[in-house]
């Protein structure tokens, strides 16, 4: 394969500028971009959202002209296999449809969207082999069964048949790979590929990519915003901030000694797994270019606050002629937990543990089935429709996605307004003194409280959500999984914001994540789920340092890690499918038995699936 | 209701998809914020089609409303020795069989099929709207009134508008008077029979809001079921309701020609459009600009409102302004 | 000769649902079905009667007419043939009778059979008919197109409540005419061929018609006369400008002819006012608060301008009369009071009688202040409509307010005793329609007005007299003609009676005396519009212009 | 997907009653008479009898029953009948018209094919058309094409049929002479020239009909189609390497086809129920014209029957527009 000499590059951006017309006039997507990736190498592209990666990737591939951009200048050349190099750029189009898929291959961001949704998998793979390769149907489903075989998925012959709905996530990322890959290409690109995905599964694609790249030597052109990930793929890395290129170097060159501002800002505000070892409470975290921050570690009290007791929450699922319930969703089982004034609690887990289901219940957003649920004296279940109106005064959530949470249609100062408008606390002109000082609580200027949510940015709607919570002094905050689709440096500030908050108000967070390496930085204690329970449990210092159950271990493990010296193979993991949480009506469940390994740290002794 | 009922799946109902953050430019922040209703115009003003189809509207209907005093010619004065003539200064759009002047009775015409267009979509959209989001919203309320609709979409026209003309004209005639009592009437049965579409559209789009999280956050900051409907669900359902609306004044004013057609709609000396068509048809040979005036004036009321319905839609739609 | 000239088309806007007479009244049943059954005599285009299948036309001079006026005796032609095959025979005829006057039939004709008191078969060609008192007039039963003669065989377990069980005998009655059923599709399309057992061998020009149903009257007359499509059109109800127009097509013709139909403006005697109790409202309860003045009702007639409404409305179609029975000749009155339009006349009328416009509205008040506001109703109808806008124009000349309703024709004649807004109800002050007789003789229709006819709630409101004219005088005019059986004595009292309608009281106010058009094609010949029975009476006749 | 169906089938039973009584009631309560046809020279008294005769003195529940079990239990008899033979039906009343005095399912079974040639090739032509003209139009969203298109859609949607059907007459049969202005529904298809004779008389009104039909669907697929052109697997797509019409014509259209076709199923009941304008003006006696004359005529059985039947294509149609939803998309499976 490497019959080139290593140093002619493979692809060259030169001076690459993107326009896109819109009715606000012309925007640049990006601006005088350049780099080049050379066979073999896996060159990283870094950057906050919105800094042109996606541009520069589909630039490349003469997309963006579909996405209503042009490539208004620059040269992008590309060494084809026979015929040398050529500017894309200037390509026609039936030659791009040659290289696309063919010589340049593509992973997308969105394993869900990504695929045709009415087509097999088997149909969307052979495609571009017909195409590309001529082959018969025949050959080319042989192809297929040998492509999904390469990316490990099981059972390659049935998935053919199926529909990309009937697959996991982490299955379809891996069929989009396979596709991409379909046609040997020699150059990869691959747009976020894991970022929609679980700690778990994006081990086990990029592990999955990292040998793909090994065994053919195809070029990867990986972008990303994560640090974590960079560290564990690249070669090289590009770091790009608003539109243009800010630096570039070798992975170990870039994480040692980065020189651009905005790359030491990046790297801070990365959270890294094992940074809190041997430190019991949590501490905002040191921010690049932020003055006299205060970073003390939080200490809460040992007051219980809310107590949960055996909360089981089942889901039926309906079916047959009389659309009867038919089976149970076991999203919650017997889940017990308290959590302290002033203090945090972190559940974690993989995608569908219940998680949410466990923090929703609580507020009784969901009807528990079972369980004790006791917020500073007060039975929360035993309440009627009014008294839990009435309850929720003291306990609020924050949601996962700042943009879907807010009301698209209405101004900010009303959202905020709402609560306090629905318990009759305050009216007239206080509420917008009350709304405003919400505003400077969470350090959004107050110009802003008439705009719409889409005239925000990410981290700022979090912020405008985090003082929608706010509003009515609650007790408890759940927040569910808050800062995961943020930006790292925005993550870090709403981290320190909401830590801040809690120094001062004493405010006590069921806090609920995925990510490890947040959770170890602001929790107290931690609840590691896996179907429904909670296999283990205890301050976050002894899980974190200690873990015990198998599957807190294996967590751990597919943590990535920002640190290009401590890569991951994928021989490291070991991941069996979570079983289905959905049990027959006449399933009996084992009540959750723990074993206390230490003062305070339980690790499930009753099966839990795993 | 419970809360309970919320999580219950519905059959067939894929979740609405998250509208991912759009892209964080810093300097969109700075620009000073602007009202709602300012960034619809702004948007809708982007649409030629659309901005075009808005004047030309406001156009007929300031001409309708406002002609008969600059054209002061009585629609219903019969001038029998100036009969079927043709397009003069006296009579720019000429005269009908009977010598009125046809300007004039164009005008008259177009006030009420304008009127009904618009009282008609009015009375189909807020029933539309009324059933959609009660039928969405409340799981319970949804199957009755699915089938309510059904029963709708079977019920035959022609018969219901001889029902209600028996059972409510005299009343209505009573009260209102005999013009506006057929007029009433007449709206009510377009209206009766033509919210299904509406309802059905609003239906599907609060079943997909209700699974949004601002309203599961909503609830959870206490807001009740009124103050959800009212707040969080109407106005995110206010762009498929505007487009209704627009093709729902087309329908009525030409439903309303329809039952002309038929020998249904308003009394002869009641003249709207549909009537003047209809009763120009039969001289179509003879004198075509007779049917060209009342053609030309329903297909480009229709036309200019759909026009507008269009650029509505673009202007109402958050995820295409907000970007 | 038989069958050589191909096919005719014909072309009626109102389908026909059913081909026996009996069980259905409407007039496109009525003669589409005359193609095929025949009665024993017919009246032709001048109202006298021709036999058909009878030999001749019974009268007293003759002997068929007994001199107590009581019994009339038909012989049917020798050799008449059903299209089967069979013979015909006086007890098909008798038959016929017994069919229509079941108790359960529900005959539709059943008016013409009416004091029938017997019908014997003297022998296989006659028939006598018994009534139960004198009949001036005893051409009802077996005489013109609604009462043809039905085949015994075919008919004979249809009788009573299984008469609608029997489709096929009324889609295909089996006939003596010039033509037969060889598919019928209701409200839609027949197509029939040429009898082969027709008594005249040479006779029908035609082996086949296609009769076509649907649409409206303008397709018609567009069809005969502008794309040649059809070759006769029944009833062209159009604007005159609109006929004349098509007739410049050049592929045909129109025709007009007249029989007693006269559309008229019928004046409410009674207070229609919606304020009194349902049940006395438009009863004779209640005078009306001004129409009761005959002085009001004659200064209404005066505004109006007939020649004009003819002339817009009805053109060739249409005369202006002043009476109630124009047609046929002898019975006609001929009255002209009315023929010219007086507006000043109409307004110095009303000062007179006191109606004066007393707060300056333009409006008139009764002399205790009610304001002369008429509701004005007739059935949808664009000519109807047409009249009601200039009738409501001249009416606001002399101080009247009119309010215009047009009613659907289905619910105003439909006769539902549960709608307001049935002709019968009359809740209206006036209200304009067309009507007319069978036959040649009046009797009946004049006996309509007699007192305590009229529609009211004890009755379910039905009954005639739609103006609720009570006049004893009239009364027993009615009864004397009733009685009278020389034609030239009833023609005089037929004409009083008229008077006392219309020039005498303005109850009636005649507007047009309408004449039926159709329209046929340059190519057929032998066509003879006829007012006084089926259009298609001499359908044996057509023929193609070659 | 199979007891999905089953169930709502067995759900519609308990609505297609109710909606039978809705409108039985609704007919009753209308005003209006029978013997609105039958001439004013027939006298009251007789006009009485032949109410009688018709049976419409009954009490209402009685009529009522009567007319289900005709409808539900004598006509499927006539049914198996016609078909099997058998004599299940004899000397049972079925549905009987007022007017007609025939059976009102004979009537409407003669009214069916040219209902079904006219609309239904109608419908079949709009969509042939709408089709190809929807997917450009959302192809080259804003090019003159779609704003062509848009324009013409509209302005078809705007034309009131008895409109623009009079004026096709007019130009087509009264100056060029080119078709006949009336329909012939006699007319039978057995040779070449027969067949286009056919053609002749359908082409204007299925050309009136098919702008209506195009007018609408093309917009459903325009919108459809824009709504797919900007997703995420389109772009995979064409990172395959695939050419445009490939990514247009199969990925993008087949994901669009699931909501129009939906649409196009739901339209299909009103081509049984005839386009009751359209087929007046050109006289083809559907079954539009068949309800229209039916109302006017006050044939309660008939026009009961007929909107009964209308209804259970509705309730079906529903249906099945549902379980093509389910067939067509992958995600959407029922139970
Ligand atoms: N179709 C488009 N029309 C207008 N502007 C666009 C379009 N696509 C991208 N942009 C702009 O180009 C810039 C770069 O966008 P790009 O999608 O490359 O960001 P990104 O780095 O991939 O972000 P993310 O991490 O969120 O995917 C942004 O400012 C964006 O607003
Ligand atoms: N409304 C619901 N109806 C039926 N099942 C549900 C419902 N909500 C959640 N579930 C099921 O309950 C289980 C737990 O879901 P939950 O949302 O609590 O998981 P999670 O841990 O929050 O996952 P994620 O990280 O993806 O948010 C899943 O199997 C899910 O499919
Ligand atoms: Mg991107
Ligand atoms: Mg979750
Ligand atoms: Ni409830």
């Amino acid at each position: 394969m490497l019959d080139q000499p290593l140093d002619q590059p493979l692809a060259k951006v030169e001076r690459l500028r993107v326009e896109f017309e819109t009715r606000d006039g012309t925007v640049v997507g990006v601006e005088d971009v350049s780099f080049d990736i050379k066979p073999g190498e896996t060159v990283c592209i870094v950057g906050e959202s919105g800094s042109g990666k996606s541009v520069s990737s589909l630039s490349l591939m003469r997309l963006v002209e579909f996405g209503g951009g042009h490539i208004a200048g620059g040269r992008l050349l590309f060494d084809r296999r026979e015929g040398g190099v050529v500017d894309l750029a200037q390509a026609d189009t039936n030659l791009m449809r040659h290289i696309r898929g063919n010589e340049i291959g593509m992973i997308f961001q969105e394993p869900m969207t990504a695929l045709n949704p009415v087509f097999t998998v088997g149909r969307q793979l052979t495609e571009g082999l017909r195409l590309h390769m001529g082959m018969t149907r025949a050959e080319a489903e042989a192809r297929a069964v040998e492509l999904l075989r390469q990316v490990r998925i099981p059972e390659p012959e049935r998935r053919l048949k199926q529909y990309p709905h009937e697959l996991s996530g982490g299955m379809r990322q891996r069929v989009v790979i396979a596709m991409a890959m379909a046609c040997e290409p020699r150059l990869l690109i691959a747009d976020e590929p894991t970022t929609a995905l679980d700690v778990t599964i994006q081990a086990e694609i990029l592990a999955l990519m990292n040998r793909l790249k090994r065994e053919t030597g195809t070029a990867v052109m990986f972008i990303t915003h994560d640090m974590a990930v960079v560290a564990q793929m690249a070669d090289r890395v590009v770091v790009m901030y608003r539109g243009r290129k800010v630096e570039e170097g070798p992975v170990e060159e870039i994480f040692a000694n980065p020189r651009h501002d905005y790359t030491k800002a990046l790297l801070a505000a990365v959270p890294k797994l094992g940074e809190m070892r041997g430190r019991p409470d949590p501490e905002p975290m040191r921010l690049l270019g932020v003055e006299d921050q205060d970073l003390r570690p939080i200490r809460g009290t040992d007051e219980p606050l809310l107590q949960v007791r055996g909360l089981v929450t089942r889901f039926p699922v309906k079916g047959g002629f009389f659309r009867r319930t038919i089976a149970n969703v076991h999203a919650v089982e017997d889940v017990s937990f308290t959590l302290n004034k002033g203090q945090t609690l972190s559940l974690v887990g993989e995608s569908g543990c219940g998680k949410s289901s466990a923090g929703r219940s609580i507020l009784r957003l969901v009807e528990p089935l079972a369980g004790e649920i006791d917020l500073d004296g007060l039975d929360i279940m035993k309440l009627d429709a009014d008294g839990l109106r009435e309850a929720r005064r003291n306990m609020q959530m924050i949601f996962q996605d700042p943009f879907a949470s807010l009301n698209p249609q209405m101004q900010l100062v009303d959202q905020v307004a709402e609560p306090l408008r629905n318990y009759g606390i305050a009216s007239g002109s206080e509420i917008t003194d009350r709304v405003a000082h919400l505003f400077d609580r969470v350090e959004l200027p107050r110009s802003f409280l008439r705009r719409y949510p889409h005239e925000l940015s990410g981290g700022q709607r979090q912020r405008v959500a985090i003082a929608r919570a706010l509003a009515l002094n609650p007790k408890l905050i759940v927040a569910d999984e808050s800062v995961s689709a943020l930006d790292v440096s925005v993550q870090a500030q709403v981290l320190n914001l909401m830590m801040e908050l809690q120094a001062e108000l004493g405010l006590s967070f069921l806090f609920i994540s995925h990510d490890m390496a947040v959770v170890e930085r602001v929790s107290h204690h931690v609840g590691v789920m896996y179907l429904g329970r909670i296999v283990e449990m205890g301050p976050r210092q002894a899980v974190f340092e200690n873990p015990r159950h198998p599957y807190t271990q294996a967590l751990m493990k597919a943590v990535p890690i920002a640190d290009p010296h401590r890569r991951k193979s994928e021989k490291d993991l070991n991941f069996k499918p979570i079983p289905s949480p959905i049990h027959p009506l006449d399933y009996e469940p084992a009540p959750s038995e723990y074993e206390e390994v230490e003062p305070g740290h339980f690790v499930l002794t009753t099966d839990s699936g795993y | 209701m419970t809360d309970k009922e919320r999580f219950v799946p519905d059959e067939g109902l894929a979740p609405a998809s998250t509208v991912l953050p759009a892209a964080g430019e810093l300097d969109e922040f700075t620009k000073p914020p602007r009202s709602q209703w300012a960034n619809v115009w702004d948007q809708f003003k982007t649409h030629k089609g659309a901005l075009w189809g808005g004047i030309l509207f406001l156009l007929i209907v300031v001409t309708v409303f406002l002609g008969p005093y600059v054209w002061t010619i009585d629609p219903t004065h019969i001038d029998i020795r100036a009969r079927n003539q043709g397009p003069s200064l006296a009579h720019p759009f000429g005269t009908d069989q009977l010598g009125r002047d046809m300007l004039a009775r164009m005008m008259a015409g177009g006030r009420t099929s304008v009127s009904v267009g618009i009282a008609a979509m009015l009375l189909a959209l807020g029933l539309g709207s009324l059933i959609g989001v009660m039928a969405g919203f409340f799981k319970r309320l949804d199957g009755p009134l699915m089938r309510l609709t059904d029963l709708f979409l079977a019920l035959p026209l022609l018969p219901l508008l001889l029902v209600m003309m028996m059972l409510f004209r005299e009343p209505l005639n009573a009260t209102f008077g005999p013009e506006q009592g057929i007029f009433i009437l007449i709206v009510c049965a377009i209206g009766i029979t033509s919210w299904m579409p509406t309802a059905r559209i609003v239906r599907g789009d609060v079943l997909a809001l209700k699974e949004r999280e601002f309203v599961l956050a909503a609830r959870s900051m206490g807001t009740t079921n009124t103050k959800m409907i009212l707040r969080h669900i109407l106005p995110n359902v206010l762009s498929p309701i505007m487009v209704s609306a627009t093709l729902g004044i087309a329908t009525a004013i030409i439903t309303e020609s329809a039952l002309s057609f038929l020998g249904l709609g308003f009394p002869p000396d009641f003249p709207t459009w549909g009537r003047l068509l209809f009763d120009a048809t039969d001289y179509l040979q003879q004198y075509p600009e007779r049917v060209f005036w009342p053609g030309m004036a329903i297909s480009l009321t229709v036309l200019s409102v759909n026009y507008l319905g269009d650029g509505l839609r673009d202007a109402l739609d958050p995820r295409i302004r907000g970007r | 000769g038989r069958g050589t000239d191909g096919e005719v088309k014909i072309l009626y806007w109102q389908a026909p649902s059913i081909l026996n007479p009996y069980l259905s009244g409407g007039t496109k049943d009525v003669e589409s079905a005359s193609m095929i059954i025949e009665p024993l005599a017919r009246y032709d285009e001048k109202g006298n009667m021709v036999p058909f299948l009878a030999q001749e036309i019974p009268t007293l001079e003759n002997g068929g007419v007994s001199e107590d006026l009581t019994t009339i005796t038909w012989k049917l032609k020798p050799g008449l043939k059903w299209s089967d095959g069979t013979p015909v025979t006086s007890e098909d005829v008798k038959f016929t009778a017994d069919y229509c006057m079941h108790p359960e039939g529900g005959c539709a004709q059943l008016s013409f059979f009416d004091g029938v008191e017997k019908v014997e078969t003297l022998d296989e060609l006659t028939v006598k008919v018994t009534f139960d008192q004198p009949k001036p007039n005893p051409y009802g039963p077996f005489v013109g197109g609604q009462s043809p003669i039905i085949q015994k065989k075919q008919f004979e377990n249809c009788m009573g409540a299984k008469a609608p069980e029997c489709t096929e005998a009324n889609f295909n009655p089996i006939g003596t005419g010039p033509f037969k059923v060889v598919e019928f599709k209701p409200n839609d399309v027949i197509t029939m061929e040429a009898n082969p057992n027709y008594r005249d061998p040479d006779k029908p020009a035609f082996a086949k018609v296609t009769f076509k149903g649907g649409g409206d009257a303008t397709a018609a007359g567009r069809a005969v006369l502008e794309t040649g499509e059809f070759d006769y059109a029944w009833n062209l109800q159009l604007a005159p400008d609109v006929i004349a127009n098509m007739e410049k097509g050049g592929k045909g013709k129109a025709i007009a002819g007249f029989g007693p139909l006269v559309e008229r403006l019928e004046m409410n005697l009674t207070d229609p006012s919606p304020s009194l109790p349902e049940g006395e409202r438009s009863t004779r309860k209640h005078p009306h608060p001004f129409l009761s003045d005959k002085r009001v009702r004659q200064a209404l007639s005066m505004a109006i301008d007939r020649e004009l409404l003819v002339e817009i409305g009805y053109g060739k179609a249409g005369k202006v009369t002043c009476d109630l029975v124009p047609a046929p000749e002898i019975y006609a009155a001929k009255n002209d009071y009315c023929l010219k339009q007086d507006i000043d006349g109409a307004n110095k009328l009303l000062d007179e009688a006191g109606y004066k416009d007393t707060n300056g509205d333009g409006i008139r008040e009764t002399p205790d202040g009610k304001p002369l506001k008429i509701l004005y109703q007739t059935s949808t109808n664009a000519v109807r409509q047409d009249f009601q806008a200039l009738i409501k124009e001249w009416w606001r000349q002399i101080g009247v307010d009119t309010e215009l309703r047009n009613i659907n024709a289905s619910v105003f004649f439909g006769g539902d005793p549960g709608s307001p807004d049935t002709f019968q109800k009359f809740y209206a002050d006036v209200q304009m329609y067309a009507n007319t007789f069978n036959g040649t003789d009046p009797q009946q229709y004049l006996a309509a007005y007699r007192c305590g006819n009229e529609p009211k709630p004890e009755s379910q409101w039905q009954g005639e007299n739609i103006n609720r004219y009570c006049d004893p005088e009239y009364d027993k005019l009615i009864d004397e003609l009733a009685r009278t059986g020389d034609i030239n004595k009833r023609a005089e009292i037929a004409i009083k009676m008229n008077n006392m309608l219309t020039k005498d009281s303005y109850t009636i106010v005649p507007l047009v005396h309408r004449g039926r058009v159709s329209a046929h094609s340059n190519t057929l010949g032998g066509v003879v519009l006829n007012v006084w029975d089926s259009e298609l009476w001499n359908v044996a006749d057509w023929y193609r212009i070659k | 997907m199979l007891t999905f169906t089953i169930r709502r089938l067995v759900l519609a039973v308990p609505t297609l009653i109710f909606i039978s009584l809705v409108i039985f009631l609704l007919l009753q309560l209308a005003p209006g008479d029978p013997m609105a046809q039958v001439p004013l020279t027939v006298p009251p008294e007789v006009k009485e009898k032949m109410r009688e005769a018709l049976g419409l003195g009954q009490p209402l529940h009685i009529q009522y029953w009567k007319w289900l079990v005709q409808f539900f239990w004598i006509e499927p008899q006539v049914l198996i009948d016609h078909y099997l033979g058998t004599s299940f039906s004899q000397g049972d009343l079925r549905v009987i018209s007022w007017q007609t005095r025939s059976p009102v399912m004979d009537i409407v079974i003669q009214r069916i094919p040219q209902t079904l040639w006219v609309v239904g090739t109608a419908y079949v032509v709009g969509i042939l058309i709408a089709l190809p003209i929807g997917i450009y139009s959302a192809y080259r969203q804003y090019s003159w094409f779609d704003q062509a298109g848009t324009f013409v859609s509209m302005v078809g949607f705007s034309v009131p049929p008895f409109f623009s059907g009079v004026l096709v007459i007019v130009i087509f049969s009264v100056h060029l002479g080119w078709f006949p202005s009336i329909y012939d529904t006699t007319h039978v298809v057995d040779d070449w020239d027969s067949f286009v004779y056919q053609l002749r008389q359908m082409i204007m009104p299925v050309m009136v009909l098919a702008l209506q039909i195009t007018a609408q669907i093309s917009r459903f697929m325009r919108a459809s189609m824009l709504d797919n052109l900007n997703q995420d697997y389109v772009r995979t797509a064409r990172a395959k390497g695939l050419g445009e019409y490939t990514v247009v014509m199969v990925h993008v259209l087949r994901n669009s086809m699931i909501p129009v076709v939906t649409v196009i199923a739901l339209g299909v009941p009103s081509i049984f129920g005839g386009a009751i304008i359209t087929e007046q003006v050109f006289k083809v006696n559907g079954i539009g014209q068949l309800l229209i004359g039916a109302i006017q005529a006050n044939d309660l059985p008939m026009v009961q029957t007929l909107t009964f039947i209308f209804a259970v294509l509705i309730v079906l149609f529903n249906l099945i527009a549902d379980v093509l939803y389910g067939l067509l998309d992958p995600r959407i499976r029922y139970d």
